[in-house]
């Protein structure tokens, strides 16, 4: 057994093989794919202590760790925090196939709100996207519920 | 050891599914629960040790989700992967390691999210056992028949545990499952993997549970009923199932053995007041009180049968109601805990039994009881 | 107060991008005997097994009890604790627990990894929130190449200046035996390798390895049993601050945080230990740089030098064998990356060097030594070893 | 005034982790795989120190830490020593129809169990002790279930 490439055995998953979950958004993270899938609004909470509005909306003020009621609108205008361009291959664990590339990854500061937002950027040239350039939300016209009923930022 | 108390605790209730919540909701309200009960703000607590399980979050580094919510922002922060009474163990080191005078630990889980059949399925060897589609269920079915073909174990003596357990938790306000049964109920039950029937089985719920460990000056300083850590041991067994002996428990044996010796037990029959067993099915009362030496090898379906086991007699065995009614996952061992502790206080409300001053709290970790955990806790340092 | 503890044994595997040879448990057996072997100990002597991994990399859950039969700890304490990246360095500390608490004299620290075994940056994806991050992240890469891309907007810095943290710890991995990649590279070689996630390029980011790496460590009270001289722990902490991606804050020169969670750990620890110029104080560091660009930043965030000042600090060869604190002896993760084991390796190294057995990469005299591990949402976590018992 | 929570109707992301895995089975899993798939053979590995022969294979003793370098031939025949008949379906993990059994199956010369599936069988000659025999696939892929089952053995041996 010295040869160990023409003896080695691979087990693999099945190709069907796959765990499924329903993972909960909660009423807080439920409000904010509710208000944008119904009335494309962006929403998020304010912490009664240190007055951050993180969005999406969340229970707790992880610095204050108190409970958080307040919701307030933000804005899906903002500008760009930073951001990079994707453009190796990869697999989504969602699908189990190869997410399309190249996409451009984007941070940003949502008009209105202390923490950031993750979301795509539509464009892929990273000599063409600047840092702190304004950005806007894109709504898909057909809106099912999720992060991706917007459908990407674009530059305004 | 160096005194160690739980100052705190907390929990939800465990429901079938609490869809209106995620995982960090259920551990905000365990821990303020945990908190309220020791008189504590988050600022007091010196680090934290939470207990998630990646699979069945659907999550690798579950932990990332609860962060925030155990108050961990700007503290020593780590992460145990087991059953809740390992994690505890955990947590503990930290409180005796001299770093910390005060350590919270919670735990959370959400059966309603996942698969369990897949999820029991994956912590078998993928290469030679996960393909044959074997799951949490049937590995204790071969354990089950194994050990009461061994030791003459009736059926009727597990239905009498369902019908006792899903009893006691009537008086638990956070059980998930509060039934009135019959031993022939149980019996009707679907058999879903021979001997185990489907009431034999406990529910796989979603909840959450946090304690407050602290060293043993600052502990009289917090509270007047501080619950005392007297021994913890736990061991692990092989893993395949046919490498060990199914119808022993020889992990179980040595975990309670540590435990005994660092409480200074020498006769537990006559030493423990209550036990809250990880049950996750019938069979396993009697099979775990052996091993912990309530009685002599083969005695414990009479031992189940007498009686003795019951809320109000002798040996109260899972008053809270116990796995069979609860079973959130990894919390549950936390909840064993957590459960002692309010019995020797005395704060177990409807569930409370007599003369509580020392308790056996037990977690499992692994196919079909593969790793024990024992906790003895008592009411004086 | 808890019991002094010191690593008193170290056992690395060989390590390569796939290890046909052995199974997940028979590289932990490896690891194992190695470190068993290195103190002079039998499988007997162990009183207590902690190991860690990350469940959805292999696809293994219940780690400890499935890797029962190479781990050790058949019939023994065993635990699984587990935090992502810094799941080695997260075994170490709950190692040093086990010890400091007084509950246990010789305990048995495992790190491992195949990653050739699944999709590493599909992994690490699930590691981010299903809802409100997977569905727009690309694993590690992406999620630090922003922070890169911030970094080099606040201060000017450039791509050659990480490249050159590229090339010095493969640079000195050249000098380790059990490192992956054996590779002489220069800067250009790393500006000419392909953008996987613009500014990170192939050459800044580290490999995938198959690896295992297993450490003793044991109680002031049983030193005296072991063949090597102690390698002491003189301190552990951590910081895991951020639960929701959005709320990672990569900080601005001015602000009030640069790498939040390095910066807060460090704090806790220095002030333990009485570290006020970490540059001149240690003698060597272990740092977990999963990039690049973290050799330059994070050195900042370490207290090394002032906010900005990391390529200038790298350039003057501080940070070189040979410099006043060489930074990662062993080549570092960009050389070697068995993801689960790869913050233990940190820990094992920093202790051959406290223990003066580093062969080739020792740095002479090695008396302090810093070791960190990084995971999950920009956590970190941190260790000091020393030669001398704290 | 009512609490906005309660108001709010909760979602739920229906989705999956599906990451394909290859785990390596490595030398001495491979050479035991290999041979159940050419050769319809079994063979476990002896420990040089506790003489204990493991099936399946082990490369190194799980007590005493030696390398187990020697094979030795197993089976095929063996004895049943815990089972459970399965009766309750899960078609994403059974490959058999239930009811089913699943068995840990001491095969001859073998010091310790192993994991199976028993089919073709009759319930009321479940029991310990029962002589097994395996029942290979068509085709074989150097898998475990290039057995597909067990079933009582035919010939008394």
């Amino acid at each position: 057994m010295t040869d160990s490439e023409k003896i080695c055995i691979d087990v693999l998953s099945g190709p069907d093989e796959e765990q499924p979950f329903h993972y909960a958004a909660g009423v807080y993270g439920s409000v904010f794919i509710n208000e944008l899938r119904d009335n494309k609004r962006l929403m998020g909470i304010k912490c009664p202590k240190c007055g951050k509005v993180y969005v999406p909306p969340r229970r707790v003020c992880p610095p204050c760790f108190v409970e958080m009621t307040e919701l307030v609108e933000v804005s899906s205008e903002g500008s760009l925090y930073s951001f990079s361009v994707v453009s190796f291959g990869f697999l989504d664990p969602a699908t189990g196939k190869e997410k399309p590339v190249p996409y451009t990854y984007a941070v940003i500061d949502l008009d209105g709100a202390d923490n950031r937002f993750l979301h795509f950027l539509d464009e892929t040239d990273h000599n063409k996207i600047k840092i702190n350039a304004r950005v806007k939300a894109i709504f898909e016209e057909e809106r099912t519920g999720g992060l991706l009923d917007i459908k990407h930022f674009t530059m305004v | 050891m160096q005194p160690v108390a739980i100052v705190g605790v907390g929990q939800t209730k465990v429901e079938a599914n609490k869809i209106r919540e995620r995982f960090e909701d259920m551990v905000f309200e365990a821990t303020n629960k945990a908190l309220a009960d020791a008189g504590m703000t988050i600022d007091q607590i010196d680090n934290v040790t939470t207990i998630s399980n990646d699979f069945w979050d659907g999550r690798t580094i579950s932990s990332m989700a609860i962060n925030d919510a155990c108050g961990s922002y700007d503290k020593n922060v780590s992460t145990a992967e087991g059953d809740g009474t390992f994690g505890a163990i955990y947590g503990l080191m930290r409180t005796l390691a001299g770093t910390f005078e005060t350590t919270l630990v919670v735990a959370h889980h959400k059966g309603s999210e996942s698969v369990m059949r897949l999820i029991t399925n994956a912590m078998f060897d993928p290469i030679f056992e996960r393909s044959m589609g074997i799951d949490a269920i049937a590995s204790a079915a071969l354990q089950a028949g194994s050990y009461m073909r061994k030791y003459g174990i009736s059926e009727e003596q597990c239905a009498m545990v369902s019908v006792k357990n899903h009893g006691n938790a009537k008086k638990n306000p956070y059980a998930q499952l509060a039934m009135d049964l019959t031993v022939e109920e149980v019996m009707r039950s679907e058999m879903l993997s021979d001997p185990i029937k489907k009431l034999d089985c406990c529910p796989i719920g979603d909840g959450a549970a946090a304690l407050i460990l602290a060293t043993g000056e600052r502990a009289k300083k917090i509270t007047e009923k501080p619950v005392w850590v007297k021994g913890v041991g736990y061991c692990c067994d092989s893993y395949h199932l046919g490498y060990r002996d199914l119808a022993g428990c020889d992990a179980l044996v040595a975990a309670a053995k540590q435990a005994y010796t660092m409480a200074g037990i020498v006769d537990p029959r006559k030493e423990i007041d209550l036990v809250e067993l990880h049950d996750a099915f019938t069979y396993q009362e009697p099979f775990w009180l052996e091993g912990m030496g309530f009685c002599e090898r083969g005695e414990g379906g009479k031992l189940t049968e007498s009686g003795k086991t019951a809320l109000g007699s002798e040996l109260p065995v899972s008053a809270s109601g116990g796995c069979l009614s609860s079973n959130p996952v990894l919390v549950a061992g936390l909840v064993r805990i957590i459960e002692c502790a309010l019995q020797i206080r005395g704060d177990a409300g409807e569930h409370q039994a007599d003369g509580v001053k020392t308790a056996l709290a037990h977690g499992v970790n692994g196919p079909a009881g593969q790793s024990h955990c024992c906790w003895i806790l008592g009411g004086e340092a | 107060m808890g019991k002094k503890v010191a690593v008193t044994g170290v056992g690395i595997t060989k390590q390569s991008s796939v290890r046909h040879d052995v199974n997940g448990v028979e590289i932990i057996n490896e690891a194992v005997r190695a470190a068993l072997e290195d103190a002079d100990m039998n499988r007997a002597d162990i009183d207590a097994v902690v190991i860690g991994n990350m469940d959805h990399f292999e696809g293994i859950n219940y780690v400890e009890a499935w890797s029962i039969d190479g781990n050790g700890g058949l019939m023994k304490p065993t635990m699984k604790v587990t935090t992502g990246g810094c799941t080695g360095s997260t075994v170490a500390m709950a190692a040093y627990y086990h010890v400091a608490s007084g509950l246990f004299n010789k305990v048995l620290a495992i790190g491992w990894e195949k990653n050739s075994e699944s999709d590493t940056t599909g992994a690490i994806t699930t590691a981010f929130d299903a809802i409100w991050d997977r569905p727009v992240f690309a694993g590690a890469v992406a999620g630090l190449a922003v922070e890169a891309a911030l970094y080099m907007h606040e201060t000017g810095a450039t791509e050659e200046d990480a490249a050159y943290v590229a090339v010095r710890d493969r640079k000195h991995a050249l000098n380790n035996p059990f490192a992956h990649l054996h590779i002489n590279l220069t800067i250009k070689d790393i500006m000419d390798s392909p953008y996987l996630s613009w500014p990170v390029k192939m050459g800044d980011m580290c490999p995938r390895t198959d690896g295992a790496c297993a450490l003793i460590f044991s109680s002031e009270d049983v030193v005296d049993d072991f063949p090597m001289p102690p390698a002491w722990v003189v301190a552990v902490a951590n910081r895991h601050m951020y639960t929701y991606t959005a709320d990672a804050d990569f900080g601005s020169i001015d602000g009030p945080y640069w790498m939040t969670s390095l910066e807060a750990a460090s704090k806790d620890i220095y002030s333990r230990v009485g570290i006020s110029d970490p540059l001149n104080q240690f003698d060597m560091a272990e740092l977990y740089l999963p990039y690049s660009f973290a050799g330059v930043k994070w050195m900042e965030a370490l207290g090394f030098t002032g906010r900005g000042g990391g390529p200038e600090l790298l350039r003057s060869g501080a940070t070189d064998m040979g410099g006043k604190c060489p930074v990662n002896p062993s080549g570092g993760v960009l050389s070697s990356n068995p993801i689960g084991a790869t913050a233990l390796l940190r820990v094992a190294d920093a202790a051959l060097q406290m223990q003066a057995r580093a062969g080739a990469r020792q740095v002479p005299d090695a008396k302090l030594a810093l070791c960190t591990g990084f995971g999950g949402c920009y956590w970190s976590d941190m260790l000091i070893l020393s030669k001398d018992k704290p | 005034m009512a609490d906005w929570r309660d108001e709010v109707e909760p979602w739920v992301l229906e989705s999956r982790i599906k990451v394909p895995y290859t785990w390596t089975a490595g030398e001495t899993g491979s050479h035991y795989l290999l041979e159940l798939k050419d050769n319809k053979k079994f063979w476990g590995t002896r420990c040089p120190q506790c003489k204990r022969i493991y099936h399946v294979p082990k490369r190194n003793c799980p007590e005493c830490f030696t390398e187990c370098t020697e094979w030795v031939e197993l089976g095929p025949l063996g004895t049943l020593r815990d089972y459970t008949i399965m009766r309750k379906a899960e078609p994403r993990l059974h490959t058999l129809p239930v009811p089913f059994a699943y068995g840990v199956i001491f095969l001859d010369g073998s010091d310790t169990g192993f994991l199976h599936l028993l089919y073709e069988y009759e319930e009321a000659d479940l029991a310990e002790g029962l002589r097994v025999e395996p029942v290979f696939a068509e085709e074989r892929t150097g898998h475990i279930l290039d057995v597909k089952y067990f079933r009582p053995a035919k010939a008394v041996s």
